[in-house]
């Protein structure tokens, strides 16, 4: 894959578009929201991260990630049209079409929005087929935020409500969005839970406390998804990195029903 | 119960530990650890000869440490681990009581640093004749034949790391071939990559490693991997005079020096 | 299935046979240490014969503790891959226990079954399993639990039973035949025996059946953390096990020619399921000794409908705290 | 084709590295087989640097640095020397050749004796050849033979 674009989101933080090199391969490669790929830079090792854009978009796959390892690090010093590995895509995805008619809420947290932005991308680019939409997000910072242009995209829309908050300590002097934790804004904000369907991402806490928070305004259990994201290596159930319990989320995931979550082992 | 047992209730009872960590019998061969929680668990323990692991290792478990008040029963590798750990600075969380049993069968306790430290400098373990004998032999080799003895040994090595596990100098929470920027070590098993790991282990142990040779007894592809920081204690020894758990206070050779050390080979 | 004796001072002949046809013998051998090991052989006299287990399983034929997936080479532009499936030699694998042999069962449904996996698809392939029925047992040996037996058949190609001065046979399978064609004058058929008398004698620890039940709900029992307080976290268990398939990916060399390898790992490991963020869902050792047996007496029956431990006791031989894995299944399912 | 050694040097700062410096700017010739590698101090000069040099194809290692006593951080010379002495000889233990290791005292006044130090090293280590027996280990036989093949 060729890297056709990349985007600083915030710090260490980045957005590569890539483009694939062989037409041929263009042409077989499709993939469905809520999957993720193995991006690898030769010599250094692979490393797992979801598809950050829609399926809507064709032509190309974006994805966002953090460097903090060795892959993620050579990743990170690739330049504009270097090559890189991609293997995938890998897992399950979101069952959108028995979305349709019906609210989507969005919680999630830092870089737990990637693979949510492709869902997202996907409800908004068939707007009608769905009901209302609503989006919570925090960072830690301010400057943790991500796809800080496509928020204010989303904000100006009028189709999504959109709350961004910050974690307390990380507001600048003109921050005017919320304050506060994730979890914390969901409780004082609850979306109404009538023909609704919730996902979660995030870190393993926001899964942890968000899910229940939903659970008691009145969610179905089946109806709250998440994305869990485990360390992963050959992302086709062989591994043994990824397990939760007898569950491999790379195979039988990475998209979990809080139904199935509360039948795995608390191990993501 | 035996005296022992009968010490360890009283430890129990006066409150004095709240974990004991000692041996107890298994049904394949030698003595498993186990952990003594409160009083109703301390008919398990016993503390015979063959009781050969170095207990010492586990003080640094999370577990452990969150026990604060914990009592070990020690044999003499295991004694002289407590001291240079202590040296190391890496005992202060928790409160220790030694337990061992001696040459009389009495069941001795230490609570306080010194008098392990006078104990241990009385009962010194010379390094054992099977060792030495495994040392000798190497020393005999040519060089050739050295390099092909630990190549062909190495090259068995799969890095379980379990010569690393079982050793109570190696408490760094994270270890160098576990960072990989950059990668040190290899991570598949391969010699060169595996000569890398033992050199490092070892050098990494110089003037720390007290010579319990549990990484040896325990590899299980039998690589005799004790014999490489046993070599180097004993030219610590002889170079710079300096003992391995030998003491509480004096810390370790190598991150020390004498401006009168002696080397012949630098130019 | 076909039966048949050979004379016992024929077996070296045979054997010979085998590595005469080009094929690679992987034979027990004892090492310096004086533990006995699989190795590649020559002839017949390096092979061990009077041993209870090797050291390490003969999983490594199949699922070696290296395997390269491919190499590369970067010009300008180009990025060339080569794989090397095709230099995969055939192989015998001799003198391997019938709990070893038991073991490629398992770990053909868990490589092939869902997603197969090329590498392990072409080393099955080109092995040949000759199992020798246990003689003798140790106190670790626990294969009758697990509904083994020391001359079960499940998983070989051919099984050797040593009955004095003759050798009974029981060939399973196609390949198991064309390694008797290498020596066929050797072989006279014979009518189905009884081993029993030749068999060590092993009575269960426990029964499978009721463990299989009561670990179900055994995840939050408190014996865990006792059990696994001895666990120092180290890999001995997960390579020394017949069963144990958890790996790694690595890239080696540099950004312009290098290789990508497979090598083993152990969910024993702390950093083996550390997240990038630092976060750890396994963060201690007994929940991640707990995942290891639990794997072995539970997922594996979920996932794949097998047992994934074969009673092997390399795991309580090697290990170094002495730790013991059917003691330990005992205690939390009691 | 003529041997031709690779020689890493590890150097410190203050004497060696500006020792080799008066070598160069005194126009004393020596031999360009060295690669100098400039470190802060001996003290930092890890023995994993020496060992991943080997592995990635060094024929012969310089590790040199202040005299003692003249440390510009007072004792990280007295310090690498003690590690020194404990490397050294468990490299011989292992069968290491450590011929190919040279260890030396080099002053910011001492060019002259930089000079002759690389190339009594060169000379040395041409003689020995290349070193094949640490870049083997990890070859198959057959590797191993087209390698020699190569190389002689």
């Amino acid at each position: 894959m060729r890297i056709a674009n990349i985007i600083e989101e915030a710090p260490l933080v980045q957005t590569y578009r890539l483009e694939f090199v062989d037409e041929k391969d263009a042409e077989r490669f499709s993939f469905k929201a809520g999957q993720f790929a193995e991006y690898g830079v030769f010599g250094e090792g692979e490393s797992t991260f979801c598809i950050a854009s829609s399926p809507t978009r064709e032509g190309y796959v974006e994805c966002t990630f953090r460097s903090t390892g060795r892959v993620t690090k050579a990743l990170a010093n690739c330049e504009l049209n270097d090559i890189i590995g991609l293997r995938g895509p890998f897992g399950n995805t979101f069952p959108i079409e028995e979305w349709y008619g019906k609210n989507v809420v969005f919680i999630t947290g830092g870089i737990g929005l990637p693979p949510l932005r492709c869902v997202i991308w996907n409800l908004l680019d068939q707007r009608e087929k769905f009901g209302d939409i609503t989006i919570y997000y925090g960072a830690r910072t301010v400057n943790d935020l991500v796809y800080k242009e496509e928020l204010e995209e989303w904000k100006n829309r009028g189709d999504v409500k959109l709350y961004v908050t910050v974690d307390p300590g990380g507001e600048t002097p003109d921050w005017k969005g919320l304050v506060g934790f994730v979890p914390t804004i969901l409780e004082q904000n609850p979306p109404k839970s009538e023909n609704s369907v919730a996902i979660v991402a995030g870190p393993p806490i926001l899964i942890k406390m968000g899910m229940p928070i939903l659970g008691k305004n009145g969610f179905e259990n089946k109806d709250i998804y998440t994305t869990l994201e485990n360390r992963m290596k050959c992302g086709v159930g062989k591994c043994g990195h990824c397990t939760v319990g007898k569950t491999y989320v790379c195979k039988d995931g990475p998209v979990f029903t809080y139904e199935e979550v509360l039948t795995m082992p608390a191990e993501y | 119960m035996t005296p022992l047992q009968n010490k360890v209730a009283e430890l129990f009872e006066n409150v004095t530990i709240n974990l004991m960590i000692g041996f107890k019998n298994a049904i394949h061969k030698l003595p498993v650890p186990c952990f003594v929680e409160n009083a109703t668990q301390i008919e398990q323990l016993i503390f015979t000869p063959s009781c050969q692991g170095n207990l010492a290792v586990y003080l640094h478990k999370p577990e452990v440490k969150a026990a604060k008040k914990v009592g070990i029963v020690a044999n003499i590798a295991t004694l002289r681990s407590v001291l240079q750990l202590v040296s190391e600075n890496q005992l202060g969380d928790i409160e220790k009581t030694v337990l061992t049993i001696n040459a009389q069968n009495e069941v001795l306790v230490f609570d306080n640093m010194d008098a392990l430290e006078q104990y241990v400098q009385a009962n010194f373990p010379v390094i054992s004749e099977e060792d030495k004998k495994l040392l000798d032999q190497v020393n005999a080799m040519t060089r050739a034949e050295r390099w092909q003895f630990w190549t062909e040994q190495f090259s068995a090595c799969v890095k379980c790391y379990a010569c690393r596990a079982v050793c109570p100098m190696c408490y760094c929470s994270t270890c160098t071939v576990e960072s990989n920027q950059p990668q040190w070590i290899k991570v598949s098993s391969e010699t060169t990559g595996n000569l890398e790991w033992h050199t490092m282990r070892a050098m990494h142990l110089a003037g720390r490693c007290i010579n319990c040779g549990e990484c040896g007894r325990i590899c299980p592809v039998g690589i005799p991997v004790h014999l490489l920081t046993a070599k180097m204690n004993q030219d610590i020894e002889a170079e710079f005079g300096a003992k391995t758990g030998f003491s509480f206070k004096s810390g370790y050779a190598l991150n020390t020096f004498k401006p009168g050390d002696k080397e012949q080979f630098i130019k | 299935m076909n039966t048949y004796n050979i004379k016992s001072s024929q077996l070296a002949s045979f054997f010979d046979q085998l590595i005469q046809s080009g094929k690679v013998v992987i034979a027990p051998v004892v090492k310096k240490s004086g533990k006995v090991f699989f190795e590649a052989v020559k002839s017949y006299d390096q092979v061990a014969t009077d041993y209870i287990q090797t050291g390490f399983s003969a999983k490594s034929v199949v699922f070696p503790k290296v395997e390269e997936l491919f190499s590369f080479v970067k010009n300008d532009e180009d990025i060339e891959i080569t794989t090397h499936l095709e230099n995969i030699p055939e192989t015998v694998v001799w003198g391997l226990r019938p709990c070893d042999s038991s073991a490629f069962n398992y770990l053909t449904e868990f490589f092939l079954r869902e997603n197969p996996d090329a590498y392990f698809a072409a080393r099955k392939e080109k092995t040949t399993l000759i199992a020798i029925s246990c003689a003798k047992a140790d106190e670790a040996c626990f294969c009758t639990s697990v509904d083994l037996h020391p001359g079960s058949t499940a998983g070989s190609d051919m099984l050797l039973t040593m009955m004095g001065d003759d050798v009974y046979v029981e060939v399973m399978t196609e390949k198991g035949k064309v390694a008797i064609e290498t020596a066929a004058s050797l072989f006279t058929p014979s009518e189905e025996k009884s081993k029993d008398e030749f068999l060590a004698k092993l009575t269960a620890v426990f029964s499978m059946d009721e463990v299989k039940e009561r670990i179900k709900t055994a995840y939050d029992n408190a014996e865990w953390k006792h059990e696994s307080m001895g666990c120092f976290g180290c890999g001995a268990c997960a390579f020394s096990c017949p069963t144990c398939t958890c790996f790694d990916i690595q890239d080696e060399g540099t950004q312009n020619k290098g290789k990508r390898l497979r090598c083993w790992d152990a969910c024993g490991f702390g950093q083996f399921t550390k997240h990038a963020s630092g976060h750890n869902p396994r963060h201690n050792q007994t929940e991640r000794r707990r995942q290891r047996l639990m794997h072995k007496f539970k997922y594996s029956v979920e996932n794949l409908g097998i047992v994934s431990c074969v009673g092997c006791g390399r795991c309580i031989r090697v290990c170094p705290a002495h730790l013991n894995i059917f003691e330990n299944i005992l205690s939390v399912t009691k | 084709m003529d041997f031709e050694p690779k020689i890493v040097a590890f150097v410190c700062n203050w004497c060696t590295y500006a020792g080799a410096d008066l070598a160069g700017t005194s126009r004393t010739k020596y031999a360009t087989n060295v690669n100098i590698i400039r470190f802060p101090c001996t003290g930092r000069i890890d023995f994993m640097l020496l060992m991943k040099a080997f592995e990635n194809g060094a024929d012969g290692i310089i590790v040199s640095g202040c005299h003692p006593n003249d440390c510009h951080y007072t004792s990280g010379n007295f310090h690498a020397r003690r590690r020194w002495i404990v490397f050294r000889s468990l490299l011989d233990f292992m069968g290491f050749d450590t011929d190919r290791i040279t260890f030396s005292w080099v002053s910011a006044a001492e060019g002259t004796k930089w000079a002759g130090l690389v190339d009594e090293v060169t000379e040395k280590i041409r003689e020995k050849g290349p070193f094949t027996e640490f870049k083997h280990l990890d070859l198959s036989t057959l590797e191993k033979i087209e390698n020699d093949a190569i190389t002689k």
